[in-house]
């Protein structure tokens, strides 16, 4: 893999095809846990964790299995690797685990997972498959993350409230009163705001692409119309 | 039996797991076997939609091999005499976001028609070889003609045309091929013509 | 007494028909030039039987019927030709048409005239080509060849021969001065008509607004003794619909898609019957027709009975145009007419109206706002469509879901975009629908046409390598045959037919291909 | 024949797979079994342990439970409930008892209400409820402290009828524009107390290995 | 000479967008007048302030889309929003509830969609239930009727507004939060011991029911909407409470009478469900639209965890509205079946 | 119990939504609403496959898991399960009624990756459903993401056509959407 297709897969995995804003995927958890920035780095660095190793074993294995069977095999190194992380965190993170409830488990079915498992971890050799799992991991974690913030500050009025769930005990002197207000925006961190939110931020990516886009335009010289035909009907001489 | 398995954690979990891993690959070999799914059916449904001018603006040789790479994944704005109407169908039948066309394929324009300039045809036959749809009547030596009904406008005979005599003409023009535009958005719902000039050049 | 129903939605504009004086009927000059166009009706247009050059006469026949959808052109009035070519025609596109034009010598000579007054005794074949000969199109408004309509086929036998004396547009008393000044001559002609498609019953519908026209009618029913209905209904726009004329006269709808002649009918305008008797019985073509000249910008609104070919121009210098500002000249009524793009532009057989309003009296209508789905739309279509859910899909081009909303079945009648608050063109983007839809099925048809030719191409020559290919192995086959047979080594066999080949060639190269 | 072949490859790969993975996750279980069970306990008894502290007590409050019927007008409950006793050495110091408010604005509100031996309150802790967010949603102690106002509070302190909302005379404060909801809870609280008052004797006076 | 083109139809009707909003304002004003009336200045502040805050939104974003802002604004849509909106509001609210929920209504309930006529969801309801959740403790702050307590005047009002201090001073439960919140009384001891309640709705709830009522028929004779809604959704919502009540114990959810003249309920009749940008476009369509909302009213009024429930109900069934629409279609002339069902 | 059962249908399909409150199956709720024909296709495949997958995953977790004292393997089983009940109920169905599968066909795959399944069987392990109570759940469950479907693909339809600000043209506008719908649902809460 040269450099230049690194930066391809960091800028896809970042921007360009991000998992949330773009491909609109995993959006449950994207939704259901980020009401707080505690919960949404919670469960980002799970799906990081659950990504990178997914890719990773698929990677691995992609010589040895048959069309046939290659989704259930997929969908159960998955699976496992949810399972594994969850005793983690239950072991080491108790509370959390019980806040993020049954989306922990639920990343077994984040399309992200089998999306990049299937798209490509099974086409690539393992550095670039899991160099995707993390930065597709990480793509979507900075949006989970970002979601939480915004979420937590408006409907709170604080960011960074009980890392201690994530952190231990030192962490509780984290949280940042940003703006105190005795009547928060409370919608932000009920259902509906999950939504407007993150429909929010879409329009905000499209806003910063068209930008960026009509920028480039300016610079880019016009493509050539009709540059791309061929020839139907064998070719003149 | 179950209580072996109970006391011993990894042999029960490897057991089911390994009985249902089994029971499910068993039954997906089975289905692989029994249910085979036969072609793409999709792809015909998208050469349907194509305007089937044949033009090859789209990059591949027809209409039909564009409807199959259409099929495979590829984009569907790359076809410029279909333009935006053959672009939304696509998009309605794949369930996508309609894309602008592709400039790089080319624009759409309004549908043409080759004309040959009998009197300057020397009957080489190169334009019925070069014609995709057989729309060119004529033989060696003799003047040619183009079916004017089946001609698509692909514009693949005017290259080959060793004394350039064939033109694109305008298909649609004329009383008979007009019908109303839709209204622009927030524009003045009126025209003013100037009728003055008109009434003097007539008179 | 007939009941009348009640048809859905609809609207009550107001009338303004006394402005033009229905039942006063005068004769326009003849201009000193006429403008022919080929194309007065529905379907193809007529074929020049003149030259430029020649001298016509009065009712002699210019340009003769193209198939069956099609009708013949006469001169109004004798005179030469003195061009045939695209010319200015009253046509909401604006654009050019073929035409004749003829320079009228004053004279007004015409052809002698073979009618017959014992029509009862020809069959319907011969009346229908005699229909059509005439010239005859449908005069209420779309033009359509009435000898096609008068043959609707055994397996749609006619009951009923419906004459729609409706004229529910506002401003236009054309139909009406035509029933005060001609009763007899439409009972007449009824009678004719509905002798051509075997009715057994004639119905004239009159809404109920035009007292003179309804006591003309009935007086001539009575002096004819004619077994002739005559009904009269409320006044409401658009019951001049042939399918709303049809409801409130019999309650029975004809099917989506149909033509009256499906549930038994055939509706005719009073000027169409008009001229079935004169085809007929005084043996003249269609040359002549009334127009309501109306509006406040001109003097003197009036009907008259005008040449077709006249020019829009000298009609409203007749009416007295006053116009200062920008001026809008309807051609057609307020609601369903088109704004004429050039008053060189002559008058045809579908031409009922001109009507040249000042701007306070129909005023140029805003700019269009979005629309706030107020319903107030599908309470007045007629024909109980969602007329802003039409709107949406025609704008997003859905055509679809236009035709799942029924979009033909739309009369453009207008009466939507009447009530819309919003002041949205609605008709116009129903027309625009129509026309890509008419268009892509169009186009549909290329396109499976060139994919068939196209695919037999691909398939010729595929066979044709294939025979190739075919050819070629079988001459290998049989050199390897041979070769084994004479049990030589069949490279050096082949190389030594080559060179033969080649020895060959050099010896006459003439034959190679 | 084909067939048997595929069904056979299909299933020998996936029960393949279905081992490594059950290995692994299997391993995983048994390397932090303990560790989460400990969680499982921890967590459960932390809600207690605020009520009643480490050092209060020496015994594990989670583990001393009974059971308390349905019908018992004074907690309102709807179904058989667990309480807690609080032990030091073999003296019971408190309980903890649960109570459901069926007055509260919308549904119950499930509290459970800690007493010492003299009557007085130890802690009060909302368990469950569907109040209004943002408004009576404050007995929660993770959005206010309102509920450690009770703490130390006893049937004599304040008196019996000034056990209610400053609005309707007593003194445990509203929150601005709710009334109902602590009010509810309020209320609960003091029939807790009642409750307990009443039983003493059996809750009290058990000896530990009767529990 | 110079012609003008223009397409047809050339006659054109009175109605107008702009005129059929100002008559929607018209008709509010005895409602307003009767609020104003029974709990002071209050609901007059709301709805000046919220206009300005409306008009100046909308000004800003039309402009920003690149389009004409004159041209929104003169329609008066956005001023119906915020009038609407303000009425519903408790008088007395601070200045930042008006401004956040005008914003949102015309923001979020409006603009995002494209503007006036494309919203599927009613911008006023859409700004008052995110202020409802969001800021349930203003929102439940409803002021006690003139009868009951003093009724400020318009300094303190323009304190109460501008510098919100506590709210208590002024708040009481309305008759439909009485309700919700009773557990033991049977409905006609409620009635009898709860000053603020009459057997008619309570007191100026009864009477600003009724001066909706009259401004809604004003509407219905001035033809801005058709009968079919608001009827349905009564005649629902009595339905409902008749079959609920059951004499009137302490479970029994209301009288018919106390339904359909407490709370919101006229004013949503006539002046939120006839909304006609988001509600169902057919008149069958507006049967069932204003049938189930006037259900679910009464379910969410006596079930559910808010007091009265007209601003849920709507936005419900907005949400529904288009697949009513689906299904609703008029019987096209010449067709023996609705619309949709032949192809 | 009647009672009940309508209580846990009205609760899984109207107060609880599996969409707009707890945020399960959002992916084809976004990605298979543009056409209200699709949506009703998913909506009936959605339907059938959650209740039996409810159903399944309750008899595997209590008489498989539970017994070997394995409900830590919950995860993992229960996606197999639901993979072979999608698969199985593709095979029943393309035998039975090649008319139906032309219609569920496509949408089969698409479900074994929807959160609302699994998510289903987790709840029931949660809520500690019996058998009867499992399957009715998972039938509301199903009935409250296809209502959702259905009148959300009705709405976009709506959507496609209105002049819609261009940065919050496509995904962006469908969440908005979904937001106020959700904002909406807020009302059922307490009804039960
Ligand atoms: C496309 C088209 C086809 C028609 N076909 C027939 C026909 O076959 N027979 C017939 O008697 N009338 C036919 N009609 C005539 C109609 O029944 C009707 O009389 C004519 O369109 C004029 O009516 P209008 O002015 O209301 O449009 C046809 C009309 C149109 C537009
Ligand atoms: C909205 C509308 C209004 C019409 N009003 C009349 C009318 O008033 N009188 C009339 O003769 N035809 C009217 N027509 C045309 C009739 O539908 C029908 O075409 C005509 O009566 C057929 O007669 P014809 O073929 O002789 O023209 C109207 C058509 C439409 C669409
Ligand atoms: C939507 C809504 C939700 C409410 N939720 C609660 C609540 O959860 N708890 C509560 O005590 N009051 C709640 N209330 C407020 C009550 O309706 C009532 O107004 C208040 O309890 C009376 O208190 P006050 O006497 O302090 O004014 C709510 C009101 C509304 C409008
Ligand atoms: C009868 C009628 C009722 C209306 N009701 C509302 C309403 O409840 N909420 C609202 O925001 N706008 C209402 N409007 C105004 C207008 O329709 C609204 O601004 C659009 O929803 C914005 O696109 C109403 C308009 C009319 C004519
Ligand atoms: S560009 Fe369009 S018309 Fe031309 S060959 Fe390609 S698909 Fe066919
Ligand atoms: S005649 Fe020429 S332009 Fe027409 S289809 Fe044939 S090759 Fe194309
Ligand atoms: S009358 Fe106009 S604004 Fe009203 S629904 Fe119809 S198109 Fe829309
Ligand atoms: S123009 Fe068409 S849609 Fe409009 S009212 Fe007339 S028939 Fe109905
Ligand atoms: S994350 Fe839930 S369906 Fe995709």
């Amino acid at each position: 893999m040269s450099s230049t297709s690194y930066r391809q897969l960091t800028l896809n995995g970042l921007w360009k095809n991000n998992p949330a804003l773009v491909q609109l995927l995993g959006l449950c958890p994207l939704l259901a846990v980020t009401a707080s920035t505690v919960n949404a780095l919670g469960l980002a660095a799970a799906t990081l964790f659950v990504l990178v190793v997914s890719n990773t074993s698929v990677s691995l294995i992609r010589l040895v299995v048959s069309d046939t069977i290659r989704l259930p095999v997929f969908v159960m190194i998955i699976a496992a690797a949810v399972t594994v992380t969850e005793l983690l965190m239950q072991a080491y993170s108790y509370e959390l685990y019980q806040i993020l409830g049954i989306f922990l488990p639920l990343i077994t079915t984040n399309c992200i997972i089998l999306g990049r498992a299937d798209a490509f971890a099974r086409k690539n050799a393992l550095p670039a498959a899991l160099y995707d799992g993390f930065i597709m991991g990480i793509g979507f974690g900075a949006v989970l993350v970002l979601l939480g913030a915004i979420r937590e500050l408006l409907g709170t009025g604080a960011l960074f409230a009980d890392m201690q769930l994530l952190f231990g005990a030192g962490a509780e002197a984290w949280r940042w009163q940003v703006f105190s207000v005795d009547y928060p925006f409370l919608v932000a961190i009920l259902p509906p705001g999950a939504f407007l939110v993150t429909g929010c931020l879409i329009a905000l990516k499209n806003q910063i692409d068209t930008s960026l886009e009509q920028r480039a335009k300016a610079k880019a010289d016009a493509p050539v119309a009709g540059s791309k035909r061929v020839r139907v009907t064998g070719t003149v001489s | 039996m179950m209580a072996t398995l109970i006391d011993q954690p990894l042999l029960a979990a490897l057991t089911a797991l390994l009985g249902l891993g089994a029971l499910f690959g068993a039954l997906l070999g089975f289905a692989a076997i029994r249910f085979r799914v036969e072609g793409n059916p999709i792809s015909e449904q998208i050469n349907a939609l194509l305007p089937q001018t044949q033009c090859g603006q789209c990059g591949y040789p027809g209409c039909r091999p564009y409807s199959e790479a259409i099929a495979e994944g590829d984009a569907i704005n790359k076809c410029p005499p279909g333009g935006e109407e053959t672009i939304q169908a696509l998009a309605d039948l794949l369930d996508v976001e309609p894309q602008p066309l592709d400039a790089e394929h080319g624009v759409e324009k309004e549908p043409v028609v080759a004309l040959i300039r009998e009197d300057e045809c020397i009957g080489c036959t190169k334009c019925i070889q070069a014609c995709p749809v057989d729309a060119i009547l004529g033989a060696a030596k003799v003047m040619h003609t183009v079916i004017a009904d089946e001609c698509t406008g692909c514009d693949l005979c005017i290259e080959p045309c060793p004394v350039d005599c064939i033109d694109l003409v305008p298909r649609k023009s004329g009383i008979g091929f007009w019908h109303w535009p839709l209204p622009a958005d927030r524009a003045p719902r009126f025209d003013v013509i100037a009728t003055d000039a008109a009434t003097r050049d007539a008179a | 007494m007939r009941t009348v129903h009640d048809i859905h939605g609809g609207i009550h504009p107001p009338e303004r028909k006394a402005l033009s004086r229905p039942g006063e009927l005068t004769d326009a000059p003849i201009p000193p030039q006429l403008v022919m166009p080929l194309r007065q009706h529905l379907g193809v247009p007529a074929q020049p039987t003149v030259e430029v050059g020649d001298t016509v006469l009065g009712d002699q026949q210019i340009a003769a019927a193209q198939g069956v959808m099609s009708v013949p052109v006469h001169a109004p009035t004798s005179g030469t030709v003195v061009a045939i070519e695209s010319r200015p025609i009253a046509h909401a596109s604006g654009l050019e048409d073929q035409c004749i034009v003829i320079e009228t010598d004053g004279h007004h000579r015409c052809l002698d005239a073979v009618g017959t007054d014992d029509w009862r005794a020809l069959d319907a074949i011969t009346l229908v080509e005699r229909i059509r000969e005439a010239g005859i199109a449908g005069m209420g408004g779309a033009g359509f060849p009435t000898a096609v309509k008068l043959s609707p086929g055994p397996e749609r036998p006619i009951e009923t021969l419906l004459i729609n004396g409706t004229e529910c547009e506002p401003y236009i008393t054309a139909d009406d001065t035509l029933m005060q000044c001609h009763a007899d001559e439409l009972i007449e002609g009824a009678q004719i008509l509905a002798h051509v498609v075997s009715a057994d019953a004639i119905l004239i519908g009159i809404e109920d607004n035009k007292p003179g026209a309804i006591a003309a009618v009935e007086a001539a029913i009575a002096r004819a003794d004619a077994d002739i209905e005559l009904a009269t209904f409320p006044t409401k726009y658009p019951s001049g619909g042939e399918k709303q004329i049809i409801e409130i006269l019999t309650g029975q709808q004809v099917p989506s898609g149909g033509i009256p002649a499906d549930i038994g009918l055939v509706c005719v305008n009073p000027g169409t019957a008009v001229a079935a008797k004169r085809a007929i019985i005084d043996g003249k073509p269609l040359t002549h027709r009334i127009v309501t000249l109306t509006g406040e910008a001109l003097k003197n609104p009036q009907n008259v009975s005008a040449c077709l070919g006249t020019p829009i121009t000298a009609l409203m210098a007749h009416a007295g145009l006053n116009a200062i500002a920008p001026q809008r000249v309807i051609h057609g009524g307020p609601m369903m007419g088109f704004a004429v793009s050039n008053l060189q532009a002559p008058i045809t057989k579908i031409t009922n109206c001109l009507l040249a309003p000042t701007a306070t009296e129909l005023p140029v209508p805003e700019p269009a706002k979005p629309c706030i789905r107020c319903g107030h739309c599908a309470e007045a279509c007629p024909a109980s469509l969602l007329p802003q859910q039409l709107y949406w899909y025609a704008r997003a081009k859905d055509q679809e879901q236009l035709a799942e909303h029924r979009l033909f079945d739309c009369i453009e009648c207008g009466a939507c975009a009447y009530v819309c608050p919003s002041q949205i063109p609605l008709v116009q983007y129903y027309r625009a629908a129509k026309g890509q839809i008419r268009d892509s099925e169009q186009e549909k048809r290329r396109s499976d046409n060139s994919r068939g030719r196209f695919e037999a191409r691909q398939a010729r020559l595929e066979t044709e390598a294939a025979a190739r290919e075919a050819k070629r192995a079988a001459r290998k086959a049989a050199a390897q045959s041979k070769a084994d047979a004479e049990g030589a080594d069949p490279i050096q066999a082949a190389i030594e037919r080559a060179k033969a080949r080649k020895a060959d060639q050099d010896k006459e190269p003439e034959q190679t291909s | 024949m084909n067939w048997l072949r595929s069904i056979g490859l299909s299933g020998t790969v996936l029960a393949l797979f279905a081992a490594i993975t059950s290995v692994a996750i299997g391993w995983t279980f048994l390397g932090t079994k303990d560790q989460i069970e400990l969680e499982v306990r921890r967590a459960e008894a932390r809600q207690l342990l605020e009520i009643f502290p480490v050092g209060t007590h020496d015994n594990e409050i989670v583990d001393d439970t009974f059971d308390v019927q349905a019908e018992t007008p004074l907690l309102g409950l709807r179904e058989v409930r667990q309480g807690y006793r609080v032990r030091q050495g073999d003296r019971v110091v408190g309980v903890i008892l649960p109570a459901t408010a069926r007055d509260g604005y919308s549904g119950d509100i499930r509290a459970l209400v800690g007493i010492r031996k003299d009557g007085s309150i130890a802690g009060v802790r909302v368990v469950s409820h569907r109040e209004t967010p943002g408004l009576g949603d404050k007995v929660d102690l993770r959005k206010s402290n309102w509920i450690l106002g009770f703490n130390h509070r006893s049937l004599e302190n304040p008196a019996m009828d000034r056990w209610n909302v400053a609005k309707d005379g007593g003194v445990f404060d509203q929150f601005t524009g709710a009334t109902v909801t602590p009010r509810a809870v309020i209320l609960a609280t003091r029939r807790a107390l009642e409750y307990a008052t009443l039983h003493s004797a059996t809750l009290f006076e058990q000896e530990a290995d009767s529990a | 000479m110079s012609l003008l083109k223009v397409t047809s139809p050339h006659a054109s009707g009175q109605s107008r967008v702009s005129a059929v909003m100002r008559d929607v304002l018209v008709a509010t004003v005895p409602g307003v007048l009767v609020l104003t009336g029974y709990f002071g200045p209050g609901t007059l502040i709301n709805i000046i302030l919220g206009g300005l805050v409306a008009i100046a939104a909308e000004y800003a974003v039309v402009a920003m889309r690149g389009r004409d802002p004159r041209v929104a604004v003169s329609d008066l849509s956005v001023l119906v929003t915020s009038t609407l909106l303000c009425i519903a509001l408790p008088p007395y609210a601070p200045w930042w509830l008006i401004a956040i929920g005008v914003l949102t209504s015309v923001l979020l309930g409006k603009q995002v969609f494209g503007g006036l006529g494309y919203n599927p969801f009613n911008p006023a309801m859409v700004g008052y239930v995110v202020l409802l959740i969001s800021f349930p403790v203003q929102m439940s702050a409803w002021a006690p009727p003139r009868g009951l307590a003093e009724v400020p005047g318009l300094g303190d009002t323009l304190r109460h507004v501008f510098a919100p201090t506590t709210i208590d001073a002024v708040t009481a439960a309305t008759p439909l939060d009485l309700l919700r919140q009773n557990t033991g009384l049977l409905f006609d001891d409620l009635l009898r011991t709860s000053a603020e309640l009459t057997s008619w709705g309570g007191i100026g709830w009864f009477e600003a029911n009724l001066a909706f009522l009259v401004g809604g028929i004003w509407l219905l004779y001035r033809r801005v909407f058709t009968w079919h809604a608001p009827i349905a959704m009564l005649v629902a919502l009595a339905v409902c409470a008749l079959m609920g009540y059951d004499g009137g114990s302490s479970e029994s959810g209301g009288s018919a009478l106390f339904h359909l003249f407490s709370g919101a309920t006229m004013f949503a009749a006539f002046f939120i469900i006839t909304d006609p940008v988001s509600s169902a476009v057919s008149n069958r369509g507006r049967l069932i639209f204003g049938a189930l909302i006037g259900a679910l009213i009464y379910l969410i009024r006596t079930l559910g965890n808010y007091p009265d429930a007209v601003a849920f109900a709507v936005l419900i069934l907005n949400f529904c509205a288009p697949f009513i629409d689906h299904y609703t279609q008029p019987k096209v002339y010449g067709t023996g079946k609705a619309g949709s069902k032949e192809t | 119990m009647l009672g009940d059962i309508a209580l846990l249908l009205v609760g899984a399909v109207l107060v609880n939504n599996f969409v707009l409150v707890q945020f399960l199956g959002l992916c084809p709720f976004m990605g298979v609403s543009n056409k209200l024909e699709t949506a009703m296709g998913m909506s009936v495949a959605t339907t059938f496959v959650l209740t039996l997958a409810s159903v399944c995953s309750y008899l595997t977790y209590n008489y498989l898991l539970i017994p070997l004292d394995l409900a830590y393997l919950r995860t993992i089983s229960f996606i197999l399960v639901i993979a072979v009940v999608v698969q199985f109920t593709e095979m029943v169905v393309r035998k039975t009624s090649p008319l139906l599968h032309r219609v569920l066909g496509v949408f089969l795959p698409l479900i074994t990756t929807n959160c609302a399944v699994l998510g289903v069987a987790l709840l029931n392990i949660n809520q500690a459903h019996n058998f009867i109570e499992s399957l009715f759940y998972g039938l509301g469950a199903a009935l409250g993401f296809s209502l959702v479907l259905v009148l959300f693909a009705a709405m976009r339809e709506r959507l496609a056509v209105a002049d819609i600000p261009e940065p919050f043209q496509g995904a962006a506008i469908g969440m908005i959407t979904a937001g106020l719908a959700s904002l909406a649902f807020m009302g059922f809460a307490g009804l039960i």
